[in-house]
């Protein structure tokens, strides 16, 4: 075991892919100066100009290169810098990545990882500080995944790498410095399974991304007055482990889901049905989501602050479910 | 062109030869295989066998039987809503194409494409696209692959004038001169990007000074003879396979029917639809073949035969049957796909 | 009352409104011949070849042309053709119209209509065929739109060309030729509000768009069977019309959603978890929805006809939820 | 430019008169405020007062000055995140740009927008970006509503060279020649896309070429100089406004510092840094004005007053409130907008 950021867990399982596969390359604006994070730094010394590769301001282009070099026998990793960047390559990836294997038959798969650093951090305001993992959860034929810990950002960009589908995976920019104990194998981490990160009787309280670290410590704070909460970070949302959520609700009768995202029409909503659905007639208490409000990020950390949810808030919805 | 008023000319009659007048019967082949298809797909169209928007390139016929005479299995390309042509010429079995615009199991596409997504990987045929221009880094992104695999190949991205106008053919200009990526860019210039006319909407010289203001040397050609595309498209790949960097193709050619089969082009007028008729890249072909001695029969004979093999496709399509429903889940993503929720 | 088509209606508001009103200007490809759909037919004749622009074939420039048009005075009707197109431009969409007035403290406005036409129609695929009401839904500062009728059609294209707001208008391409009795002074519809299009006492059934019709039919199919269905069109998605929902459910007690899109993280996952959350505690069944399979849209009709959601579908999930 | 080396020349010289003396003594005005405003942001950005990332434009400050110049209220600017400068030089207030800066109710955004998004609608600054090149087409469309509406006025758009690459700017340049409107591009070349050396990035001969290629004339510049960047920029807009057809501006200059206020520039040696600090803009002017006569203390009373200015900025930017919390459920929709679900 050792002590390692998200960012170096992420590096070193991508040095690590790179070493044992010629195919693997990455493409991004300032890879060759280790990217914005650092998640690249040093690959450029190792792997050469050719494998990491330092783009033009050509999101659109960075997209829809990767989408014909993935047809073409090689898995990139698509760096989109900035998750809210991405929006200048939609098509790229909606209508391209995601649809062209079914579209020719199968024919072709299109192996790539498109990593979208995601999330508030140092307001950034709202051109810099999205979470729309709703939407390609929405979109047939992408892989969408959300670590909230350095194992799982390794391990999932691993797995991401070796899956034969686009995966959208979403790293959240706040994490990148956040340090915990890994085992240095630094081991892929399946697509689609959950994690249990904290088990409880009294509430089921499905999280992923930065969102887990909330979640714990709210469930810590649970467990102080007496209520203890399951707390489930599901890693991968599409496809999210329905298996882990229904069987843990099933127990608790209880679901609380917390992201970061606005609410409306947030991947929550998606969990939440599905559970109503499902379990509805079973449960102690209606299911409930916290989620952003429907604004816009604003700049100034007052304004800011709305936008985000605090451990209190978590705390109180626990315990209004929980104590009715 | 009418037969009477054919002249042709040019370095291709002045030194003809043998190895000459069996690649321009070559050619005259592929021209009259793609514009059989294409009638043939309009009329199947028209009778609701065919679904969805059929794009005929009738007309266009020499720049995509002049590029692809010019490249190997081995060498990629990426294509348009307009893509029969390209495929048929890049070696696709006609057959299997034409099933696929049936939307039958035995199609490319096993019918989940259709004719705006068809494709033939195994002759390098990366697809037709439904979004205009987008294409164009998909091909350029293909050709980076090539060259990081060591592999020998070209990746040539065919679209229309009205791609010219969007963000991503300038983007992948830049980005293949920048990486020297054997990518050749072929502009199939018809004049009219749906109904609007390509001078309404678009600025400046064209898209060869496009091209090299982006560091990607141009030429352009007559898209309407054959062999001045064969020449041109030999010419610059030559120098793409050189130089492992790219080239762009300005092919100005006509467009006979409508944007869609179902298009009347009513902003047409008779008498310039029969101006641009007059430039048949087939007719004018069959002119230049009997100024070289190549009997009409022979000609004909050709014309037959195309018709005659797309004919045998079409019933082939009429009679496959479609793919079973459940194949409807297949095909989309190995984790994950397939399910309902 | 007139018999109109949504293609009709929709024309003769936009003529209505661009005749009032100079500072409204259509763009969009090929609007000069009348739009793909004829719902442009004749303006450029009428109005003149500056207000109904035949555009370059630059999607990202022309809704980003129309945010710059809209902060200074003028109201942009934005044809995006077809629905998919507009992933051509989403930063322009996303990042700079529904963001600007909030980034901006409230210095602009940014009054423009994005039309989408949306959905499956004559068999053109995966590219040509989406639904993606729930991503625009998603995003603060965006109203999104979608009727069903003429009459809605022309009022909703209405009051989003006076609306201050980005707003989308899903048009559905099925319905142009659809033909229905309408007022024919078209009067604007108000945004937020529902229609009720059919009253019934055992389960509230809400939708949007093209399966309104759908609804209603299997409406009608479950009366002869002696289930009451109310049929809830909501016609704006944002904002939602939560009074009329919460109202009929409180009532029906049983909730379907049903709608074309795809189901996972479809806009009905928002409705049902919204009900499930605020009157699950006195639903006589869970809440249920009804969408797509999470599949790419196939040309072949027997492939397609997966995607879609067919009267007997609708008819026995009806009578699962009121007969359990 | 080290004060000793510079050497003056060209038109401005030659004829100088007492109203070009007036014209570089503004210029040296808006330059200093601009260059005090940076370093105090960047100064606030290390302390934690300015949050988000900063990214001054000290070294390019003539191209906002020279350009600016030549505007109108009336007349309309689009930038960058390395938009500060242009909001100075178009008039708006300095300390209503330092409270956004900070965050605070004040600022011209009430605190919602930050560095990034700093606008003035008031002198038509319409908004820096967050996105590279985005501004570009909301500058056209606004261009595009003057038109529309008979209205005088140009907009002008800042932009950098890494912009020069993305989709958008070509699209641009195309539709803008396409409609004749009146729009100023201006290409701010720092040789510096973030971290990477844009001769890394582009290919082909430059903005210059690419602008002329889509229909859009275009001159180069030595942005260092601003009263080059002036006579280049009025010559440009009385263009456009004859004409009212659009023109690019491309000006080469020189960002001293890191792409954002944290970057210390591990990329460029000392050497680099030092030759490219001799370009200073302000230092070259006043070279300039010393050999026009001009007495020292005159301009370093520019320089004072600038500092004194921002200075007064920045202490009522730090005593200004926030806005209160419940303002981040204004200003987003009129319908729909303030509701948490
Ligand atoms: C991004 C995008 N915008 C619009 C369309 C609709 N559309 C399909 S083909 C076409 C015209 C294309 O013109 P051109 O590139 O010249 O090709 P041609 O049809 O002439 O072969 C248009 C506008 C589309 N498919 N994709
Ligand atoms: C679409 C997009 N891609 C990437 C970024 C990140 N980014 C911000 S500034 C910048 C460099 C821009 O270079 P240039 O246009 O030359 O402007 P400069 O910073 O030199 O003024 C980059 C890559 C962005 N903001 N938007
Ligand atoms: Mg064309
Ligand atoms: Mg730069």
């Amino acid at each position: 075991m050792a002590l390692m950021t998200c960012q170096e867990a992420a590096l070193a399982a991508l040095a690590h892919e790179m070493q044992e596969d010629p195919t693997i390359w990455a493409l991004g604006e300032d890879l060759g100066r280790g990217g914005v994070f650092g998640q690249y730094r040093g690959l450029q010394q190792r792997f050469g100009a050719e494998r990491i590769v330092d783009t033009p301001i050509s999101e659109a282009t960075i997209m829809g290169a990767a989408v014909g070099a993935a047809m073409m026998g090689t898995r990139p990793v698509v760096e989109m810098r900035i998750a809210d960047f991405a929006l200048c390559a939609v098509d790229e990836l909606v209508n391209q990545a995601a649809k062209a294997r079914f579209m020719f038959g199968g024919q072709a798969k299109v192996p790539l990882v498109a990593r979208h650093p995601m999330g508030t951090w140092k307001n950034l305001a709202a051109q810099h500080s999205q979470s729309l993992e709703a939407w390609w959860v929405h979109v047939p034929g992408l892989v969408v995944a959300a670590p909230a810990t350095p194992a799982d950002c390794a391990g999932l960009l691993k797995s991401s790498i070796r899956c034969d589908d686009p995966v959208v995976l979403l790293e959240h920019k706040d994490l990148w410095t956040y340090a915990a104990e890994v085992d240095e194998a630094l081991p892929p981490v399946p697509l689609g399974v959950a994690e249990c990160a904290r088990d409880g009787r009294d509430l089921t309280l499905v999280t992923w991304s930065a969102a887990r670290h909330l979640a714990l410590a709210a469930a810590d704070a649970a467990a102080a007055t007496g209520i203890e909460v399951e707390v489930l970070d599901l890693r991968t949302l599409w496809p999210w482990d329905r298996g882990a959520v229904l069987g843990s609700v099933s127990r608790t009768r209880r679901l609380l889901v917390l992201h970061e995202a606005v609410q409306v029409a947030g991947f929550g909503a998606e969990i939440a049905a599905t559970v109503a659905e499902t379990l509805g007639s079973i449960l102690a208490a209606p299911v409930r989501r916290l989620g952003a409000p429907r604004v816009p990020i604003a700049y100034a950390p007052p304004l800011e602050a709305v936008y985000r949810i605090d451990q209190g808030r978590v705390l109180a919805t626990i315990q209004g479910l929980v104590r009715g | 062109m009418s037969e009477a008023t054919v002249q042709p000319t040019g370095p291709v009659l002045e030194g003809a030869n043998d190895a000459m007048l069996a690649r321009l019967i070559a050619h005259q082949r592929t021209m009259a295989r793609i514009r059989a298809f294409e009638e043939a797909a309009a009329e199947a169209a028209a009778a609701g066998e065919v679904l969805g928007l059929v794009h005929p390139s009738i007309g266009q016929e020499a720049v995509a039987a002049g590029v692809c005479a010019n490249l190997e299995r081995h060498d990629l390309v990426t294509s348009t809503h307009r893509g029969h042509g390209h495929t048929l010429a890049k070696g696709a079995d006609l057959a299997a194409t034409m099933a696929e615009l049936f939307g039958k199991a035995s199609g490319f596409c096993k019918g989940k494409g259709g004719s705006m997504h068809i494709a033939d990987f195994s002759v390098g045929m990366l697809g037709a696209n439904g979004v205009v221009a987008a294409g164009i880094p998909i091909a350029v992104g293909a050709a980076q692959a090539l060259k990081l695999r060591r592999l020998p190949g070209v990746a040539v991205t065919f679209f229309g004038d009205g791609a010219t106008n969007r963000g991503p053919f300038f983007e992948s200009l830049n980005w293949a001169a920048l990486f020297r990526l054997p990518v050749l860019f072929v502009c199939e210039d018809n004049g009219f990007g749906s109904t609007t006319r390509n001078e309404a909407v678009s600025a400046g010289p064209g898209p060869a000074a496009r091209a090299e203001a982006c560091g990607v040397p141009a030429r352009t050609v007559d898209g309407s003879d054959v062999a001045a595309v064969d020449e041109a498209a030999a010419a610059l790949l030559a120098e793409i396979r050189a130089s492992g960097s790219p080239r762009l193709l300005h092919a100005r050619t006509h467009r006979f029917l409508g944007h869609t089969s179902i298009d009347a082009q009513g902003y047409r007028s008779a008498d310039e639809l029969a101006a641009c008729r007059k430039s048949d890249p087939i007719a004018f072909n069959a002119a230049r073949l009997r100024a070289l001695g190549c009997a009409d029969a022979e000609i004909s004979a050709i014309a037959a035969a195309a018709g005659g093999e797309v004919a045998a496709a079409v019933a082939a399509a009429r009679a496959a049957p479609h793919a079973p429903s459940h194949e409807a889940f297949a095909d989309i993503q190995d984790i994950g796909g397939g399910l309902w929720r």
